[in-house]
């Protein structure tokens, strides 16, 4: 199949080898599980269970709420031991709602309400199960799935694609799924295109995974899934790259891929649909690569949601050296943990442990213009000139020059010859943004209200005056007919 | 030395009487700056500028009597957007974001005067006479009138603590900043 | 503890240092030929720039209170001194040079900040302030000579420090020449007449860098090879050199200069290759570059068939830098989901 | 027709009104700032230059010398002037009210832009023909706002530059107008006189 242009991207040092190569292994029970009431996009869950109560694995813990939420399930069977703050996997080092459980190492799975053929189901039904399940876009995005399904079920999309483009440095998790579950992927495929009626379907994977290609098409022969080698680049795997590679179109900066037809899921998001569909499991585990120079066994774990970071390079024989940074996600646009003691989400797809040469990055220099962050960008970005009226304290200047297109894919910081933090400016500016629209919309609201104070205060005045000048007036009134009657 | 005059004053009049139709043509009504600055303020009236009130502020603005750093609530933001429509330069460094704040009543000393209650700009407090009284948090704009009037300082400003919701990333310090 | 550290956790083996040695190591032939034409004088001069322009970094440095060591390092100021001293003429005296590179780095480069945030090569604000400032001394060119009949090193010190009037051959460069000669109404066969041809290897008086346009060449090619600079800014350049020089000489070739001698005379291989790929004062796309080159290109043979100075290399540059931030306001790659002019694209209603 | 192009060539570059005769440096420095803001103040200038120098030639020829008031001249061009710049004063207000904000001051200000008075006296005294006044005139203007434009991008970037504090402004500002100017003199010598 043809294949489209496309512009920017970089090529750094895969480190794949660390870890592809080694099967999926299922993580022991942990005693304890903390699991956060937000792991996606939008509202956070809602708990529904209090200290002290018997969960089983797969039950509602917290309830969505709202439009853009997702449910959270107990990863495992036990006691909910706290329901408060717990450190979340977050470069602030802030804590979040948690749910935290321990476990009684059963390991029970609710009963669940399993159909005879999940392809008999409706559309609609699918994209409920599928939101019950609480799954969130795997690929790192986290956006509740059942809320794109419906979306792309009422604009007629009519391409499904399937993301396999695994392009982050050292995570392996979903070549490994490709090739060890290719036929449940595939099953997931077709009950997400019969959720959302998609004519076509593609899976594009990274020619870089030839054994994760072979067991996907092999897997998809006879369906009418098409599975597809594309260019391996980072970041291949930004869904809108993806698009662009397979159709050509690009997706409109003010709207989604719905508006052009497409829907876009990450292979690990269907094959836990097909769980969720199939067996009614919910999202409870996923496959997580622990990898990096400074890991003494790197692999890829089955891992249930809320389990420690700690526990996870422990099981992978702990370091092998002192690692110089530790980070949560690929290492392109990961972040790093100031500490082990914080749980694996829904969106975690690996845990590295850095060495210092693995790093490579310098004290930065002054910009000298090069402009090789303009080639490397996927979206077509300035980064030198948007840093540059950052740096100045001209955020809004940068938003000028489209710091809003941002994906934060990390190419112009990695790149550049000067080291220049560039993504790190690009998030301080769109934080700093963030700000002042909320200021805003807080300032708008009070304004209101203060507007509406004074209002009703004159609204008071007026209404005593004349109340006022009524009794005058009878008085008068009355002093006239009084007056009137003495004479 | 009559031509002189004569002449000056015919090239007076001729382009005086371009101009004044031109000024017909081109007529602009009045001026609108002092809403859309009011607009830009705050509009919490709280005064801390020293003017009476926001609309007080933007005339003054307008005017040129204050400075486009006058309203501390604002910050920055406002401080710039100020700038940015009376198209003035503005040195906004000395601008200090203040730290956000937000008035919290300790229970245990309300006494439930209603004081507080009366002075707030923006109805962010609730209560009745007789009962603790507590805050709005989404309507305080922290212009501390309530602080003010409290005669058991129940309630005072307390800084927003920091969620995971609002955190962002401080801004990178490299070399050259440093320099700077 | 250090502070939590941003994403990308990655970065490609690349600095600014290694950019730097890479243009030095390019450049290396064209000045050794410099040197071999040259001789010792030249070498003198190349050893006074450099230094001048490291010393007056360091105490401009010094005055801000910033760090002096990593600044000296990033190779930029060095660099600067060395474009510059190939454009001098190699015998001019040693404070030419030393003037030169002070303006250089510190007016046209310390003063807007340093190094990545001045609007104007430094190299060729430095070499046009000294050609207004010091016409007699910028215009008094040298013969080469074979490095053995060169004049030895001690005599060379009274060459550079002394202003010794060596009895060596003044003479016109050949852009100079026959720009005098066309002015006063002398054909081109006859102007030529006596003067070599100019040569790949470097035959007439000139600059160090003038005259080395082969080496400038391979430098330059190998920098493109090394992804240091884009072709765009050259090519476009040596085009707008060589396309009104072809049609002129092809209708009137008495009057206007072939494309040739235009290619392999002045400074046009060394800007074309060295100076207007500098990073900071050109264009950011790939685009914007191409048309950044041309116009340097057209300037300087405009300079050259009619303007005043016999060269405009240094000029057409100047100029172009100063257009370098609307060619980057106007030329900007298209963002995705966005057309040209930043509108964002529309949806596509269903097509089946 | 030759003559002309050259004329327009020499006074838009070769004779640059800001960067060689020196003339209307108050706009320059102060309407430079922004780039979009220099193009307008640029074609407002040369809107007013143009019809200046028109308005100032009809004014000598057939007013000033048949009457014999030349000492008068002064007087009479800045009344002209002072018309021009009201009338596009009153444009632009209308037109373009946030660019009327934006240019403020500088607006008026065109009146006592050396180079709008400059420009119709230099005219008077090569004793130049109308057309030649015409062409002139513009051409001077047109110079006038490329540099004012190319100027203004340049401090565009320079402004988020790390300049020294003692340069940091107008002073590396005039630093940039001078390295322009040398520039300019590269154009030395391109139109015969």
């Amino acid at each position: 199949m043809k294949l489209f242009k496309l512009r920017g991207g970089v090529h750094p040092q895969g480190w794949k080898e660390l870890a592809s190569e080694r099967e999926i292994r299922i993580l022991p029970l942990p005693e304890r599980l903390f699991v956060p009431l937000q792991q996606h996009v939008g509202a956070p869950a809602q708990p529904l269970v209090r200290v002290g109560e018997h969960v089983l694995k797969g039950q509602l813990i917290a309830a969505s709420q709202g439009f853009i939420s997702a449910a959270v399930h107990s990863p495992t069977s036990g006691r909910i031991s706290a329901i408060g703050d717990y450190a979340a996997a977050h470069p602030s080092g802030l804590t979040a709602p948690t749910v935290t459980i321990a476990s009684d190492g059963d390991d029970r799975w609710l009963d669940t309400d399993v159909p005879a053929d999940p392809f008999l189901l409706t559309p609609e039904d699918i994209a409920a199960r599928v939101g019950k399940a609480g799954i969130v876009g795997l690929g790192g995005a986290t956006f509740p799935s059942a809320v794109k399904l419906n979306l792309s079920r009422k604009n007629n999309v009519h391409t499904l694609i399937i993301n396999g483009g695994e392009c982050e440095p050292y995570i392996t998790c979903d070549d490994r799924l490709m090739r060890e579950h290719a036929s449940n992927i595939i099953e997931g495929v077709r009950l997400i295109r019969h959720a959302v009626g998609a004519v076509n379907v593609m899976v594009g994977i990274e020619e870089n995974k030839p054994a994760a290609l072979f067991a996907m098409q092999t897997a998809a022969a006879g369906t009418e899934v098409k599975v597809i080698a594309v260019p391996a680049m980072y970041p291949m795997g930004w869904d809108k790259q993806m698009i662009r590679a397979l159709t050509g179109r690009e997706v409109p900066a003010d709207g989604r891929s719905a508006d052009i037809g497409v829907l876009v899921h990450n292979v690990a998001t269907a094959f836990a649909v097909r769980d969720a569909v199939r067996f009614g499991r919910p999202l409870v585990s996923r496959l997580v690569t622990v990898s990096g120079g400074a890991v003494a066994e790197p692999g890829n774990l089955m891992v249930p949601v809320g389990t420690l970071v700690e526990t996870l390079f422990g099981y992978c024989g702990g370091f092998s050296s002192k690692p110089a940074r530790l980070v949560l996600g690929g290492p392109m646009m990961g972040m790093e943990l100031s500490t082990i003691n914080v749980p694996v989400v829904k969106g975690t797809s690996g845990v590295l442990a850095l060495t210092k040469g693995e790093i490579g990055r310098e004290q930065a220099s002054p910009c000298i213009r090069c402009s090789s962050c303009i080639r490397a960008c996927p979206v077509g970005l300035l980064p030198l000139q948007m840093a540059a009226h950052i740096r100045a304290g001209d955020s809004a200047g940068a938003v000028s020059q489209g710091l809003k297109d941002c994906i934060a894919c990390g190419c112009c910081s990695f790149v550049c010859p000067s080291h220049i933090p560039l993504v790190h400016y690009f998030n301080f500016a769109k934080g700093e943004l963030m700000e002042q629209e909320r200021g805003k919309l807080k300032q708008e609201a009070t304004k209101k209200l203060a507007d509406e104070r004074i209002a009703r205060i004159q609204r008071i005045e007026q209404e005593r005056q004349a109340a006022a000048a009524k009794r005058k007036a009878a008085r008068e009134a009355r002093e006239l007919a009084a007056k009137a009657g003495t004479v | 030395m009559i031509t002189a005059i004569a002449s000056l004053t015919i090239l007076g009049a001729i382009l005086g009487l371009i101009l004044g139709v031109a000024a017909r043509v081109f007529r602009v009504e009045g001026n609108a700056l002092v809403a859309e600055l009011t607009d830009i303020l705050p509009g919490s009236q709280c005064g801390q500028c020293g003017f009476p009130g926001c609309s007080g502020a933007a005339q003054a603005l307008a005017e040129g009597h204050a400075p486009v750093t006058l309203c501390p609530p604002g910050g920055r933001a406002v401080a710039l957007a100020l700038a940015a429509k009376l198209g003035v330069e503005a040195d906004v460094s000395g601008v200090q974001d203040a730290r956000p704040m937000i008035a919290e009543v300790r229970e245990e000393l309300c006494i439930g005067c209603t004081r507080c209650f009366k002075v707030c700009p923006t109805d962010a407090i609730m209560g009745a006479a007789q009962q603790i009284h507590s805050v709005f948090r989404e309507a305080c704009t922290a212009c501390g009138k309530c602080e003010a009037v409290c005669p058991t300082e129940s309630i005072t400003l307390q800084p927003v603590q920091l969620t995971l919701h609002a955190w962002y990333w401080h801004k990178p310090v490299t070399q050259t900043t440093i320099a700077a | 503890m250090n502070p939590i550290a941003h994403s990308p956790h990655a970065h490609a083996p690349i600095s600014v240092g290694r950019v730097m040695a890479l243009v030095m190591l390019a450049l290396t032939p064209a000045t050794l030929s410099g040197f071999w034409l040259y001789g010792w004088p030249a070498v003198n001069l190349w050893a006074v720039s450099l230094l001048a322009a490291l010393l007056g970094e360091a105490l401009v440095l010094r005055l801000q209170q910033r760090e002096i060591k990593p600044v000296l390092m990033d190779g930029s100021g060095i660099l600067t001194a060395w474009l510059l001293v190939l454009s001098l003429p190699p015998w001019a005296p040693w404070w030419i040079a030393v003037l030169g590179s002070l303006f250089a780095v510190i007016i046209s480069k310390q003063l807007y900040g340093g190094l990545g945030q001045n609007p104007f090569n430094p190299a060729m604000a430095a070499r046009v302030m000294l050609l207004i400032s010091f016409p007699v001394e910028m215009t008094t060119w040298t013969a080469p000579q074979a490095f053995a009949r060169a004049p030895g090193w001690l005599e060379s010190l009274s060459i550079t420090f002394s202003g010794a009037q060596v009895d060596a051959i003044a003479s016109a460069s050949l852009l100079g020449h026959v720009k005098t000669e066309f002015t006063r109404g002398i054909e081109w066969q006859q102007a030529m007449s006596g003067y070599h041809a100019p040569a790949l290897w470097g035959g007439g008086a000139g600059s160090m860098g003038e005259t080395a346009a082969l080496f400038l060449l391979v430098g330059g090619l190998f920098l493109i090879y090394k992804r240091v600079i884009t072709w765009h800014a050259p090519a476009a350049m040596l085009a707008g050199v060589v396309v009104p020089a072809m049609i002129f000489s092809a209708i009137n070739p008495a009057h206007f200069a072939g494309p040739l001698y235009h290619l392999l005379s002045g400074g046009l291989m060394l800007g074309a290759f060295f100076i207007i790929t500098d990073p900071v004062t050109s264009p950011n796309t790939g685009t914007g570059q191409f048309i950044f080159g041309l116009g340097c290109g057209l300037l300087t043979w405009i300079i050259r068939t009619w303007g005043g100075y016999p060269e405009g290399v240094a000029f057409a540059v100047m100029l172009m830098n100063a257009a370098t931030p609307i060619i980057d306001h106007y030329v900007k790659p298209r963002i995705y989901g966005r057309n040209r002019r930043g509108v964002s694209l529309e949806p596509v209603k269903k097509e089946s | 027709m030759s003559e002309y192009l050259l004329l327009l060539l020499s006074t838009a570059l070769v004779n640059n009104v800001v960067l060689v005769k020196f003339l209307g440096l108050c706009p320059f420095m102060g309407i430079s700032k922004k780039m979009d803001t220099a193009l307008s103040m640029g074609l407002a200038t040369t809107f007013v230059i143009t019809f200046t120098t028109a308005g100032s030639w009809l004014l000598e020829h057939w007013l000033l010398i048949p009457l014999g008031i030349e000492y008068l001249r002064i007087l009479t061009y800045i009344l002209v002037i002072a018309a021009v710049v009201q009338f596009t004063e009153m444009v632009i207000r209308k037109v373009s009210p946030p660019l009327y904000q934006v240019l403020g001051i500088y607006l008026p200000l065109i009146t006592t832009n050396c180079a709008v008075l400059g420009l119709p006296l230099l005219n008077v005294q090569e004793k130049s023909g109308f057309a030649v006044s015409l062409i002139g005139g513009f051409g001077s203007s047109v110079g006038f706002t490329l540099v004012l434009v190319l100027f203004a991008g340049m401090r565009e970037r320079i402004a988020l530059a790390s300049v020294p504090p003692a340069f940091s402004g107008a002073p590396i500002a005039f630093i940039t107008a001078g390295i322009l100017a040398l520039a300019f003199m590269g154009f030395a010598g391109l139109v015969p006189h």
